[in-house]
This record gives structure tokens, sequence and C-alpha cells, in this order.
């Protein structure tokens, strides 16, 4: 009979038949890291606000401390989202024209409420409580990242279970005294690690990694 | 080890046949003879059944598990009882093939590669109903253990989990096993087709096979290997498929006898399928001479021998249950046996213990028709079993307030049929296009036939 | 569908309203997108929450008036933190007291208010289901004249026209027909109606009365008294076919303080002795310690031989010496159902026993104006038929669907020139109707109520009405030439209270010193009519304990609650005994004919042990033919038969097989243990004898080593001699857990939702067998079977010993629930959460995930509550203190037989009962070391009496 | 295939019509010290390996590493994964309940000796290797019908073209074959 193939299929075909095995894991990789990469997350893309309010000038400029607007933080699960009543309080002062804030104005004139776009959240069937963060020790920017430098608020974590997992597990590595959690500019200490250990236990913390602790 | 049978047996291989001609026959069913009416009429019908597969598991997906007859007590239902019928006739082929071929048992050669094909088919049919009977389909990637983003992993004491690594190796080394086989085959395929497209295809499967003495001793080697390591697999993975319910507390499930007991019913089973599928096919396609009475004879007796396992299987429960004086394991026999299921458990009674007896005798054993009947018998028997074992033990546990019927809806039946069409279908194709005897062993055979002829002492299979 | 569409542009009316924005604007800006995407349920939820809370405060926060949220509760809203109100329930008149979860001002739960009498913290199951009633999307939502939607003015137009017509008449053509009336408020301005019309008449109707009570102690004492029982006082009970533990404004209460006397603790041993003669089966015939079955028209002659005639029977002699032997400590308590003379017998045995003042007090009517309902609704209709009424007002009822047979109201009713119906269903009697008005619910409006003992409570809105309803008061006012009065200020008006003892009032959900006044009553000589005793086969008749007398027969969590006796879903059945089925050769759903005073109805039977089989038993309630999608068509509709001067019973029934057979679904098939000892019950005797014959010593043996558990360690405990069965913890559960209803088909699948269940089964004879009732909640093993073979984790332990499901992990193998030896988990087969109708989705608890199409899904001990105290426990640095977590279920109980602690915790009171000789774990032989266990039903029979 | 100094030609085949003759001539043409050559049959015939002097393969060797890599691993990832990546009380289980590590560590056992034993065998026979030069032999088709062949290649030291056909013509051949490259 004659040749059915010419001889390069014998390389071709050896290559395709173990490099298949490569490419799947390699495939594999690659889904993962994506599903991983900031474009599934949204991590770290400022995002669009109808003000283009900025954490970075309120906070590390004018140093106005985050309860001030967000004020159930401490009572409640919900941090609780600033009425236009509180711009107005200082902006009917400053920047009393400046065009960037017409639809704070607008706002407060008509009464029709400042539609923000969420930067943080997460789904319906995880039950995430402020207050009991707060009082344990865990810093607004541990979460929320370094808003004092945020021109426009950008989402600073994966989100991900796993990276709540893994501070559930070792909350001394993120823990801080309690004064210093509404610090945005707080840097851990170099000997974070058994600081922390003392503070869980002046505060009582656990490591939850219970599934009930967020999942009912 | 066994040595070749007395010759008083009738052969393996039919008189007056060389290498050419057992090449010629086996492969021309594939390549030159036109392909016969009644396998378009079978096909076609098979594939019936398997649309109405496709369209009962849009509808179940669309609306859910709850379209079955399933409830809570019952909360398994056809779905399971699928998956284990299925599985266990999964395991005739390789059994057979690895088995026998470890026993040398010689009369394996020319039932193996359809056996082993039967094999795939069926746990490819097992393997869908694990995935449909979900109530979340959509997330069946939380069985696999992979780096996800929530830190989670399978819960490994789940025999749950570890049915999807049974079920998956035994797929997989059934394969591998099945097309290890197939090589040398499919280089007779590359050399005898007559198409361009179809030289090139087998040519490409055949991966250059050229029957060299150094390939052919580790392809046996490897062969032997995969034999070897089939073996033990088999037994583990209806086992395993077993440890689903003795795992579980519920009465009629907690028992230790099972693994084996499931083993015994598979090989049953798996035996049963392959008489149901060989008598009829020999009969069209003239292989009487390569699938002798001898083969036919011997799997009924195979047939004979499980069944009594089987039989004790089912006596040492009821005796167990008695013998424990554990209230709800003595009720589950009564209720098995006079409860509102109890028509199930006479037929399983009728179907697996008493309808094999028949193959004490020589004539039965040899009336193809009987072999035929009886073959189809047992698959359902075995259906059945695996129905008064799911829903028999469940719809009637430990609070008499959960007690609860379980009735089958269209859709469950839908998804049974189907499931056999889908099996028949894959079948079809498979005769069709790949030589359904393995044609190098059979030349083996022949060459053992010559050397008998020429009064050489016989040695077994290299 | 469209009420739906309806429902969605009033929301959003009021939704465009500037206050709502102002006040979204001030809680919620970044969910206001949700009104375009819906992102999330809860986002969602607190979307709708605003805007009814923004409803609900306009309606409510205006300074002159304010709601006072209950003990200890921030005052202003916290978005994400519940408010507690304090309100009442009013059913057939009488008040119940509540407090209600209020979530951004959305009502979400139902508790019962521990500072009120009638409740003391509990509630039953109808109480629990009304807030469902709240949000039922087929609830009236607008003004209809002859069926097309119109609105107020123009109705108020046509009834100015027609009291002005009246004026000149001085009333003589107006009729205002109401249900029973114990408000205050109602009453006053009912009068100043007819103060100003002096022709003009007031009618009430309830189709379950007290008529029997009233005639009774006007028999009696020549007046009409309210009498009110001291259960707790009485260590020997005889039940006349009373239901006393499950009907009746005092019911709660009553089987309190019943339960408290029978709790037997730590050595204490001494019980109340319970008696029920009664001609159906009953609760309280259930839990007695004696169960006699007679016929209801023998009851007369029982209490003659009680009071000095020749006892006939066995048993009433024993039972005399009994009573005799506990004068001043024993009670007497006859049926509402018994004719008037039998109360009036009761009344003179009580009096003799010497119980008055101890264990029946007798007070000051409740009712603002006591009449015999029946005889004024005969009144009513003969006017009508007369052509002498032009002006009928019929605010809330239904008379159109359940007056007597024999008063044909609905026929009459063509004979009124205007006919009015302010209610809270486009029902029956709204469609006979020119005009209906949506009235307000109970949770949507300012009012008062009082309760069995006279107690007022100020009923407080939670939310401002959903749709376009009106209270009753704002109806009279308008009726008063007052249109547009606020209902706030004519309750206020009533209780003439200075603001700070009406914050109090408020506060706490009863007025001070409201208790009706006592009356020292003196028996006189009365000769007692013996009423006629029937012959032939009785026929019963009971209100339904789900639909009530029908009100609640749109709401999918009563109908889908199984029937304490029967555990029947969504259909009442006519009750007859084994025996009489087998006679008929009937079964269960068997359509029968039942021929009574030449009116006939078919019904499919239901067989129940311990029936009578010369009587046959039918439920009031069902059939409605204009309820909604729920209710509609559901069962069979015994007001057909029912006739004024016989309404609870009657003899002569024909009962005939039909051939027909019609499903019903039930979630219980098998109805004894089997010989397994599920339900451990001992007489006190042995029990002295042998504290722990029901206590399983279980040291199995473990490969294992196991966890400790030393931080919080819940449990529970459940005392099966003081459970009832009356099933509220099981709707309880439904509302605090969103737990779906799954709808008639689906639970003949064997596919109900319910996390708690309660089983009942029997024992000994059929003619008078025991029942046993038995909560089964999730046992919460420590060594749970469910767990071990869930593939993906999704069922596992938590550090405090809970058996933790995660839906969101869950993928629906069931292996679990075929591993559960309780058989306590549920399934979502289909979807079967409703996560489309926009006003359903406000009921739901937002601390509790909406299970989906496909996961598995259990009692979780209420984990939302647990979580929520630890975290406030937490935030004030201490630990949690006992009874601060109380499951919905012990939460609603009325004989407080649930409770729930940390055994870890010495001093807890779950502890302390696992403790006791008498505790016991379910199937504990299968090693699963349940933290539920329950403590055996102990039973006090009288020693005399060998059964 | 190529080699450093190409040979003109792959090398000769010589046909047989039975294994025996097949045999026979391997064995001489091994004894007259041929090496670089290979038999073939259209099924494997015993002794022939030996006879081309081809005794010990490493497809067990291979099979055996990778039952026990499979194994290992598969208990590993369960020990790992039960016991520090996130231990959770199952049932109140230990988190190392070994026992019901074994069935899944079984299966990778011999799902990865299966798959080795599989891929060892094709590379140690360099498979695939759709183009061979012998294919271009017409007559070679049959080595998967009823033929047998033996093929002495042309880069063994002692080959030579007339000489080796000659040598191969003596075993009753039924026909000496020149392979292109």
């Amino acid at each position: 009979m004659a040749q059915i193939f010419h001889p390069s299929t014998n390389t071709i075909s050896r290559v395709s038949l173990f490099g298949a095995l490569f490419f799947l894991a390699f495939l594999a990789w690659v889904v993962g890291a994506v599903y991983r990469s900031p474009y599934v997350t949204r991590q770290y893309a400022p995002i669009e606000q109808p003000v283009p309010f900025s954490h970075k000038h309120h906070v590390t400029d004018d140093g106005i401390d985050c309860r001030y607007c967000h004020t159930s933080v401490e009572t409640s699960s919900f941090a609780g989202i600033p009425p236009t009543k509180t711009c107005m309080n200082c902006h009917s002062i400053i920047w009393r024209d400046a065009p960037i804030l017409q639809p704070v104005r607008d706002s407060y004139r008509t009464g029709e409420p400042i539609k923000w776009e969420r930067v943080d959240f997460v789904p319906e069937f995880v039950f995430f409580n402020h207050s009991i963060h707060i009082h344990k020790g865990v810093g607004c920017t541990t979460c929320h990242g370094p808003v004092g430098d945020m021109p426009l608020t950008w989402q600073a974590t994966s989100m991900h279970m796993r990276w709540c997992v893994d501070c559930h597990r070792q909350p001394a590595e993120q823990l801080r005294p309690r004064s210093e959690v509404f610090n945005v500019n707080w840097q851990p200490p170099p000997n974070q690690a058994e600081w922390g250990e003392q503070l869980m236990k002046d505060y009582n913390v656990k490591s939850l990694i219970d599934c009930y602790t967020c999942h009912r | 080890m066994p040595s070749m049978p007395p010759p008083a047996e009738e052969p393996v291989v039919g008189p007056g046949y060389t290498y050419a001609s057992v090449t010629e026959k086996i492969s021309a069913i594939v390549l030159t003879r036109r392909t016969p009416r009644f396998w378009w009429a079978a096909f076609s019908t098979a594939f019936l059944f398997f649309l109405l597969l496709q369209v009962a598991i849009g509808y179940l997906f669309y609306k859910g598990v709850g379209i079955w007859g399933i409830n809570i007590p019952v909360a398994w239902g056809f779905a399971i009882v699928n998956f284990v019928w299925w599985i266990g006739i999964g395991h005739a082929g390789t059994l057979i093939s690895a088995f026998l071929l470890l026993m040398r048992q010689e009369w394996r050669t020319s039932i193996n590669r359809f056996a082993e094909a039967m094999t795939l088919f069926a746990v490819a049919c097992a393997g869908l109903f694990p995935l449909l009977h979900l109530g979340r389909p959509w997330v069946f990637y939380f069985l696999l253990p992979y780096p996800d983003t929530m830190r989670l992993w399978p819960q490994w004491r789940s025999p749950l989990v570890w049915d999807v690594f049974a079920v998956s190796t035994y797929a997989t080394v059934s394969f591998l096993f099945w097309y290890v086989g197939l090589i040398p085959d499919l280089g007779s395929m590359r050399d005898r087709a007559r198409n361009r497209f179809a030289r090139a295809l087998y040519g490409m499967l055949a991966m250059g096979w050229r029957g060299a003495a150094r390939h052919w001793h580790r392809h046996q080697i490897a062969y032997l290997l995969l034999a070897g390591l089939a073996t033990p697999l088999v037994v583990s993975v209806h086992s395993v498929v077993s440890f689903d319910f003795t795992i579980a507390i519920v009465p009629g499930w907690h028992s230790t006898i099972f693994p084996p007991y499931f083993v015994a019913g598979a090989i049953f089973s798996g035996f049963a399928m392959v008489l149901s599928l060989a008598i009829p096919i020999r009969k069209i396609y003239h292989l009487e001479d390569l699938i002798t009475m001898r083969h036919l004879d011997n799997s009924a007796k195979i047939l004979l021998a499980t069944g009594l396992m089987v039989s004790y299987g089912y006596l040492m429960e009821i005796f167990t249950s008695w013998y424990s004086g554990n209230t709800f394991e003595q009720y589950m026999s009564h209720n098995r046996m006079f409860g509102p299921y109890a028509p199930v458990f006479w037929s399983v009674i009728f179907c697996n213990v008493l309808s094999p007896q028949v193959f004490w005798f020589k004539k039965m054993r040899q009336n193809i028709a009987v072999l035929f009947i009886v073959s189809i018998i047992v698959n359902l028997g075995m259906w059945l079993e695996r129905f008064m074992i799911v829903v028999g033990s469940l719809h009637r546990d430990f609070l008499p307030s959960a007690w609860h019927m379980y009735y089958p809806t269209f859709w469950d039946l839908a998804t049974l049929f189907g499931s056999v069409g889908l099996f028949v279908t894959l079948m079809f194709l498979f005769i069709r296009v790949l030589p359904m005897i393995s044609i190098s062993e059979m030349r083996e055979l022949v060459g053992e036939k010559e050397e008998e002829a020429a009064e050489t002492p016989a040695g077994g299979v290299s | 569908m469209n009420s739906g569409k309806q429902y969605w542009r009033s929301l959003e009316e009021r939704a465009q309203s500037k206050e709502f924005q102002e006040w979204v604007h001030r809680e919620f800006p970044v969910d206001a997108s949700i009104w375009e995407d819906e992102v999330s349920r809860r986002q969602f939820l607190k979307m709708m929450g605003a805007s009814l809370a923004l409803a609900g405060l306009t309606a409510c926060q205006m300074p002159q008036e304010k709601i006072v949220p209950y003990v200890k509760q921030p005052e202003e809203i916290i978005p994400g933190k519940p408010l507690f109100f304090a309100t009442a329930m009013p059913l057939s008149g009488y008040a119940m007291g509540l407090l209600v979860w209020s979530y951004e001002g959305r009502p979400t739960k139902i508790e019962g208010n521990p500072e009120h009498p009638a409740s003391l913290g509990a509630t039953d199951a109808l109480a629990q289901g009304s807030v469902l009633q709240l949000y039922d999307p087929d609830r009236a939502q607008a003004v209809t004249e002859a069926g097309e939607i119109s609105d107020w003015p123009s109705f108020f137009n046509d009834l100015d026209a027609a009291m002005a017509d009246q004026r000149i008449k001085n009333g003589a053509g107006l009729r205002i027909l109401t249900g029973t009336v114990t408000s205050p408020t109602l009453s006053r301005q009912i009068e100043a109606i007819l103060r100003k019309f002096p022709a003009a008449r007031w009618h009430q109707y309830e189709p379950v009365n007290r008529d029997n009570i009233r005639a009774g102690s006007q028999m009696a004492f020549g007046e009409i008294v309210e009498p009110v029982y001291r259960v707790d006082k009485a260590d020997v009970i005889l039940s006349l076919d009373a239901d006393f533990l499950m009907e009746g404004p005092g019911r709660i209460r009553y089987a309190r303080d019943f339960a408290n006397r029978r709790r037997v603790r730590n050595g204490q041993t001494a019980m109340n002795r319970l008696y029920a003669v009664e001609s159906t089966p009953t609760n309280t015939g259930a839990v007695a310690d004696h169960r006699f079955s007679v016929r209801a028209d023998e009851i007369e002659g029982i209490v003659h031989e009680l009071s000095g005639g020749s006892p006939t029977r066995s048993w009433v002699g024993p039972v005399l010496r009994d009573l005799e032997a506990h004068r001043g400590s024993s009670l007497v308590v006859p049926g509402d159902q018994q004719p008037p003379v039998v109360h009036a017998l009761v009344h003179a045995l009580n009096h003799a026993l010497g119980n008055v003042g101890h264990t029946i007090i007798y007070n000051q009517p409740v009712e603002a104006r006591p009449t015999d309902q029946t005889e004024s609704l005969r009144e009513l209709v003969n006017e009508m038929r007369g052509s002498k009424v032009d002006l009928l007002v019929i605010l809330g009822g239904n008379p159109a669907y359940d007056a007597p047979a024999d008063i044909p109201f609905a026929e009459a009713m063509t004979k009124v020139n205007l006919r009015i119906h302010l209610g809270l269903y486009q029902d029956e009697t709204s469609w006979l109707c020119h005009w209906h008005a949506p009235e307000t619910h109970f949770l949507e409006t300012w009012s008062d109520a009082r309760a069995f003992d006279g107690t007022a409570t100020i009923m407080q809105p939670l939310i401002a009405p959903l749709y376009e309803g009106k209270s009753v008061h704002e109806f009279l006012a308008a009726m008063l030439d007052q249109p547009g009065r606020k209902s706030h200020d004519i309750v206020r008006e009533t209780w003439k209270l200075d603001d700070n003892r009406w914050h109090a009032a408020l506060h706490d959900g009863v007025v001070p010193d409201t208790k009706s006044r006592q009356k020292n009553v003196t028996l006189r000589k009365f000769s007692a009519p013996s009423s006629p005793s029937h012959s032939g086969t009785e026929i019963i008749f009971r209100h339904d304990p789900g639909t009530y007398d029908g009100q609640f027969a749109n709401v999918g969590w009563l109908q889908e609650w199984p029937k304490p006796l029967t555990r029947l879903t969504w259909d009442n059945a006519a009750w007859i005994s084994p025996v009489t089925a087998h006679r008929m050769g009937v079964e269960n759903g068997d359509v029968v004919e039942l021929k009574y005073q030449g009116r006939s109805l078919e019904a499919p039977v239901w067989i129940v042990p311990g029936q009578r089989d010369d009587a046959v038993t039918v439920h009031l309630g069902y059939g409605r033919t204009k309820s909604g999608r729920v209710g509609t068509g559901a069962g069979f509709n015994a007001y057909t038969l029912r006739t004024a001067d016989a309404p609870w019973f009657g003899g002569g029934l024909e009962i005939r097989k039909t051939g027909k057979h019609y499903p019903l679904s039930t979630v219980q098939h098998h109805q004894n243990m089997e010989g397994r000892d599920l339900v451990r019950v001992a007489p006190i005797e042995e029990f002295i004898r042998n504290p722990s014959f029901a206590h399983n010593e279980v040291d199995q043996p473990s490969l294992y080593p196991g966890y400790a558990y030393t931080d919080y360690k819940w449990g529970m405990s459940i005392d099966l001699t003081a459970c009832i069965g009356c099933g509220a913890c099981v709707v309880a559960c439904q509302a605090e857990n969103n737990i779906a209803v799954v709808g008639k088909e689906q639970v003949a699948k064997g596919r109900h939702m319910h996390w708690i269940r309660i089983d009942r089964y029997y024992e000994g004879s059929l003619e008078s067998p025991d029942t046993f009732f038995e909560p089964v909640p999730c046992m919460h093993c420590e060594n749970a079977p469910c767990e071990l073979v869930c593939p993906v984790g999704a069922t596992v332990h938590t550090d405090d010993g809970l058996n933790a499901m995660i839906y969101n992990r869950c993928i629906g193998t069931r292996y679990c629930s075929n591993n559960c030896p309780y058989k306590v988990r549920r399934f979502n087969f289909l979807q079967f959460s409703d996560i489309k109708t926009p006003s359903r989705k406000l009921q739901y608890n937002p601390n509790v995930t909406v299970r989906n199409r496909g996961v598995m899904e259990k009692c979780t001990y209420c984990i939302q509550r647990i979580e929520s105290a630890k975290i406030t426990a937490e935030l004030q640095d201490r630990r949690v203190h006992d009874g601060e977590i109380v499951p919905a279920c012990a939460q609603a109980c009325p004989t407080r037989a649930i409770v729930f602690g940390d055994i870890n915790d010495k001093a807890s009171e779950v502890r302390q009962l696992k403790a006791q000789p008498h505790d016991y774990g379910l199937l504990v032989e299968l090693n699963t070391r349940p933290r539920t266990t329950y403590l055996a039903r102990i039973r006090n029979p009288n020693p005399e009496m060998k059964t | 295939m190529k080699s450093r100094s190409r040979p003109p030609i792959y090398g000769l085949v010589a046909e047989f019509q039975g294994p025996d003759d097949l045999l026979t001539a391997t064995k001489e043409a091994h004894t007259a010290g041929y090496r670089h050559m290979e038999a073939y049959s259209p099924f494997p015939i015993e002794g022939l390996a030996e006879a081309l002097n081809f005794r010990k393969t490493r497809v067990p060797l291979v099979t055996l590493i990778g039952g026990i890599i499979g194994g290992c691993g598969g208990f590993f990832m369960e020990w790992f994964s039960a016991t520090i990546h996130y231990p959770i009380n199952v049932g109140g289980r230990p988190y190392n309940s070994w026992p019901s590590f074994i069935p899944i560590t079984f299966e990778m056992t011999i799902l990865c000796a299966a798959i080795a034993a599989v891929l060892g065998m094709l590379a140690l026979n360099g498979l695939p290797m759709p183009y061979h030069p012998l294919f271009n032999v017409e007559r070679f088709s049959r080595v998967s019908r009823d033929r047998f062949f033996l093929c002495i290649e042309a880069r063994d030291p002692q080959f030579d073209r007339a000489g080796t056909r000659e040598f191969l013509e003596k075993f009753n051949a039924t026909g000496v074959y020149e392979v292109d490259h």
C-alpha cells in the first residue's frame, strides 16, 4: 500500500498528543487567573459617580471622620449612606456655586436622591455586619482599602470568600486598636503579629470560620 | 491457572478459518458489506428514544427535579436506580476482558471487544444520572477538587465524592483498556479500508501500528497490566457504589454485605446484557462461528453462579435483619416482603433467583431462545432490585409520621427509556464503525488451532 | 395578576412622592437604582421597605402622632435593625396583644405581647398568619361600584345623598351591620350615629359567636356577664364539650395556665387533672387525662347527673367525687357550642362546687353592646325582606357567605336600595353590594379592642395602608359628616389620655386599669327548659382551625398548615368514625352526601379515630367562592347546612355514599408508632415510682474522639406534657424563616416545607384512642448523619454545635435527607419561593436567605436570631443571657413547651430541663446525639378509674 | 527518522507465510550478527521478541511509578484539605478521617497507574508514528492480515544490499523487498 501520511505527521501527532495535556493544564490556569483578575472582581477600578465625590479630599485633606457621613456604622449591620442634607451642611457655605456640585444642589432642591453607584457589595446570601467588625478593631481601610487616597472610590479587595476566610482565620494580622479603626492612614507596626494576638485577647476576638457566621 | 479446555468442548472458533478469513470476515462488517436494513431500523428507533432523553433532560433543567416523583422521604428515585443499574451492566465488559484475560480464558476473545464497548456506553449512561439528579446541576463542579476562590473542597467522607472518583476512573480505565486492545485492529482496518477518508481516520487512530515484535511485546505487557489494574478496579467501583447505601443509616441500606453482593449483582446483570446483545448480533451478522455456543454456554454458567451469589445476598439480608433484633431492620424486611412495594420484591425473587435456575440444564444453556429470554428477565430483575433497595428502604424508615409513597412520573420513565435509547444508539454506531470482535486475537486463536493440529503442546495466549 | 399591577402602580405613586424620595434619599440613595435593575433580593427588600416605611412614617411620624417603639428599642429607624411595636389583633371582636417586628417600616413577623393578659407573649397560628394577609395581593385595592373601579369621593357623594334621605326619616331605613364590637372607639362612633338617627338600627352578627354564653348567664343570673376562668387555680377541670385550650377569646391564656399546673420538675409532682367530655375529638380532649366521648345532646343530661341526678354512666360518679374533693379548686367548663341551658346548669354546678370567685369569676361584659347575634341577624333580614331597609352598611364580616342557611341574608339584600360593604376582600358579600370599600388591615390602622378580661389595647399602625383602604373609624367619621378625620384622632378622642399615659399605653400595648369590673352574681332559680334531645346521626359544626370562620381562607400559610388533629391541608372534610367508614365502605376522600333538615351538601370524608359512630363533624370556613387566588374553591361550605336554631349541632343527619372521590392532601399518612417508643408517656404514679422511666442511657462507644463544645452549646428541650398540639409554632417558623407555600398538589406529593412539624400519633382503640403530639424540629445531632454524606460540605457543624445548612453551597443531591432519621429536611424540588409577587416580598425576613430551586433547607434554631443576639452581646462585651435568644417556635408556643438555650450555661433553663429524669432523646440508639431532647409526657389519671 | 549518514534505503524486508518461518529467520539473522532489525506479525508470536534479544521492557516500572504518585497524591490532597486548608467539623468526625480517605486514594492509584501504563507503552514504542518507511512496501499492508515480515535495516553495520537479500531469501521467504525512506 502507499503511505497515507506525510513523514511530518509523526512529529505533529506526537506533539499534539502529549502537548494536549499541557495545553489543558494551561487552559485551566488561564481560566483561574482570569476569574481572580480585576476584570472579574472589578477591583481597583474607580467607579463613576453622579457627583465625582472624592474621599481623598474630604477625608485626607479636610480630615472628616468616616462616621460623619456613615452614621450607623457602629450600631448597625448597615454603615449608612449620607443624605444630601449632610453634604449641604458644608456646601451651603463653601463651594456654593461650584458647577461640579450642581447635582447635589438639585437633589437638595427637588428631593430627588443622588443615585450613587455601589462600590463594595456582597451577594444576598452573605450577611455582613459593620458594627461588630468595627467593635473588634477591624479598620475601615482593612476592607475598603486606602479610602483616604481615593479621588474616586474603588473596590479595594477581591471580595472573594477566600479573602474573607483568610482574615477570619488569622484576625491577628489585621486587627488594630479601636481608637485607630477610623484612621485611614493607619500602618500596622512591625510587631503586628504578637500585637495582634494581644488585641485578640483584649477585644475577645475569636477566629470564626463557621459557615453560619456569614451564611444564614 | 486453568489450562486449555478439554477437546470435548465445542471450539471457540468455527472450523476452516485462516488468518485471512477471520480478518476479512470481521473487518468486512464495517468496511465492505453494505449496512443491513435491520441496522437502520434498529438504530433509528434507538435514536428516537435518545431524542426523548434529550427532551426529558431539557425539561428537567428548565423546571427542576420536581418533575420526577421524588419527595421527602423518598428523595432518591429512578435517577439513582438507573445509575446503579447501568453501572452494574458496565461491569461485565471490563470483567470479561480483564479478569478472564488474567485467568487465561481464551473463550473471552470473541466477546470481549463489544463487551468492553458495552461497558463504555453503559458507564456513559450511568454517568449521566448523578449529574441529572442534582437539584442545581449547574454547580456540579463543587464536587470536584480544584483551587477555588472559596477555600472550599469536596467533603471527602461522602460516598458521593467517592463515586465521582470511582466512576470517572472506571470510565477512563475502561476506555484505555478498550482502546489499547483496539490499536492493532485499527491497523488492520487502516490496511483494509478502501476509501481515503476512512484510511486516514483509522490510520490516525492506529497511531502507525505495524505489528513490530517489540511493539507487540510492550503492548502485551501494558494490556496485561491494565487487566491487572482493571480487575480490582471493577470490584472497587461497585463496592463504592454500594457504599452510597451502606454508609447511610437507613434500614435496608446500612449493611456490610452490600459490597460483595453488589459486585456479584453487577457481574450478573452485566453478563445478562452481554447475552441480550450477543445473541441477536451473532444471528444477524452470521458470527455463529466466532461467537460459538461455547461462549453462550459459559456466559449462562456465569449467570447461574452469580445469580446464586445474589440470591445468597437476599437471603442474608433477611436473615441479618431478623437476627439483629433491630426493630427498624426487622420492619424493613417485613415491609419489603409484605408492604406496599411487595410486588417488586417478589418479581425480583422470580427474575433474579428463580429464572437463572434453568441453566442447571445443558439443554437450556444450549437453547438460544431461553438464553435470550432469561437474559432479558435478569436485566429487568436487576433494575427492580435496585428499585427495591432505593425506594423500598426509603419510603418507610424511622419515624412513621414521615412515611410516604413514591410514584414515578412520565418524566421518570422518559429518562429511563431515553437512557436505554442512548445506550443502544452508541452500541449500533460502534458495530457500524469498529470491528466488534478483536481481529488480532482471533488470528491468534487460529494460530493456536493450527499449532494444535500440528500436535504441538498447547500453550496459553502469549 | 392585575391586582399585582395595581399594587405596583400605587407603590410607584408613593415612590414618586416627595417624602418618599426624601426618605430613600435619607437612608438608601445607593439602592435607589434598584428601581431599574433588580440586583439582589435584600437590596430590593430594603427598597420596598423604604417606600413603605416612608408611607408608614408619613402616617405615623408627624409630631402629634408619634408611634412608640417597644421596650428598650431605638426610637428612630436604623437600617438593618428591627423595631418592635405593640398592637393587638381582633378576632371576633376580642383582642390578642401582639408585638410586631418591623424592618425599615415593614412588619415582617408577629409575636405575642408578654404584658397582654390574653397573650402573655404567645400567639396562635391565626395571629402568625395575619401578617401574610396584610401583604395579600388579592386584598381589595380600590373602591368599587358594582365591581367597577371607582374612587372614594364619588362613593362618599353617593353615601352622603343616602344619608341625607335618612336624616329626613330619622334614619328609619338605615341599618348598620357589624361583627362583635368590643372597640370603645367603634361603639362610641356607632352610638353617635344612632343618636343622630334615632330610628336607625345597629345589628351585630358573627358566625362564631357567644350567644349561648350570653343566654346562659342571662338564664342563670338574669343578667349578661362574662365568665372568666382562673385555670391556674384549678386542680380538677371538667370540660363539657369545651375545647377551651383552642377556642374562645381566652384560649392562649387558659392554655398557659393549664400547662403551668402540669409541669413536673425537680421532684415537684403536683399536677392538675383534666376530664374531657366531648362529642368530637379536640386538642383539649387529646391532652386530657380522661376523655369521654358522648353525643353533643347528651351533655345536658350529664350536667343533670353531675348536679345531683342519678349517674347512669360509670365515670360520672368518680368524676363528681373528684370535683367535690376539690371544692373551690375545681372547675367545670361548658362548651361554647352547648345550648344556654347547659351553661346555666354549669354556672349552678360551679356555684355548688364553691368555685365561683376562685376558679371562675364573672365580669362585666366586654362587648360594647351584648346582643343575641343570631336573633339580631334574623331581625335584620326580616326587615330587609319587608323592604324596611333603604341603606345597609356592612362593616366587615361576610354575612352573605356565613349567615345561617335558614336566614336568607343574601336573597334579602336584593330588597335594599343601597348596600355598602367595607371589607378587607372583595368577598361574597361585596359582590352583592352596590359599593365595596376597601378596609385597612389591623396592622395598617389606629384602633382599639378589648381582651377576654376587658383589658383594652390601643392598636397602632405598623405601616400605612398598602392599598386605598380606610379604617372603619374613618368610614364612620365620614358618615358623621367628619370626612377625612384620621383614625388616630378619633381613637385619641375616645381615650382621654394625656401624652405620657397615651405613650405609656401604646408602649406597653395595654391601657392600664381597663380590666372589666368583677360582678358578684346571684344564682337565681331557673326552670331548665331541657332542649330536645334528638335522635339519629348527629351533625356537629366547628369553625376551621386554619381559616377560622372563612376570613383567613386566602392566607397560604394557614391553608397549608396541617390541622392539628387530621393533619389535613388545603381542605375541610366531614369527619366520620372508622366504624362508620367501614360500614359505608368509604375511604379518606370519598365524597358523601350529607342530608340535614332538607338541605344537602357533598363533602369528602376523613376518618378520625375517636369520632363517634353516630356523629359527623364538619368545619365552617371553607368553600369560599370569592376569596382570592388561594382560598377560592378550597373545601366545601358547611354554612349551607347550618341553621339558626341549631348552630352547633343537630340530629337526624342522613349520610349517603356518592361514589365520587375528592383528593385530600395530608402531611401524615401513618398514624401509629409501630411499637417504637417515639412518644414516651407515663401516669404520674409511675413517674414517682421510676422517675427515669423514659430516660435512655446512651453511651455508645465511639472510635472517634468527640468534639468539645466549650463556648456556647445550644440546645432545645420540648415538654410533651405541655404541648397541646395547637400548631402555632409551625406557622411562626414559616413566617420567621421565609418558608415557601407549595400548594395542595405538592403537599400530596410529599413536598411540604415546614421546618417544624407536629407529629400526631394514635394508640389504643379506634373508638377512644390516646392521641399524642410530638413537635419535631431539626435535632441538631452532634453526630449528624446528614453531614457525613454531603459531598460538598453544604451541611456541617459549627463551633457551638449547630448543624448548619448552607444553601449557597448546596447542589441538591438530597442524600442528607435520606440519611436524616428524623426526616426534618425539606427540599426545594421546584421554584417554591415566591420571588415575583412584589407585595409577597415585603414580608420576607431580610435576615434569612430566600431559598430557590434545588437546595435543601431545614430548621436552623433560628440562627439569624442567635447571631444577632451574639453580636449584640459582643458589642456590649458580655455573654448572651439565658432567654435572650428565643426561636420563633418557642416564642409562639402558648404553653412554653419549647425551651431553647445554652447547655453550657449552668443556670440556663434548658440545662435544668435536660437534667430532669424524664428527659429523653428521639432515636438516640442511632448514636446521633441530638441537641433537641424531649420531656416525656406525664398524665394524671384518676386513681379511682382504671381505664 | 534522520540518521547521521543516511543510507540510500531504509532496509530490506522479507515476507513469510507463517510464524515459524519468521521465527527461524529472525533467530538466524540474530546469530548471523544482524542487530538493527525488526520482525512484524499480524499477532503476537511467542519468543519472537526474545529472538530479537528483546527481553526487558520498562512499561511495568512506569506503571508502578504512576500508581505511587497517584496514591500518595490522592491521599495528600484529602488529608491536606481536610485538616490543614479548611478543617471543618463534619458530623463529629475527626478532621483526619483517614479510613474515609481510602477509597479515593485507591481510585487515584489505579487511575494514574493505568494512564502511565498506556502513555508509557506508546512512548516506548515511539507511537504515534503514522508514517513509517515500511508502509512504502505494497505487500507490507498484509502484516495486519496474514503475512509475516522481517526487516533488516540499512543502518546495520553488517547490512549489504545484495548479501542481506541473499541471506533473507534462504528462509523460504515469499519475497524480499527494498524499503525506501
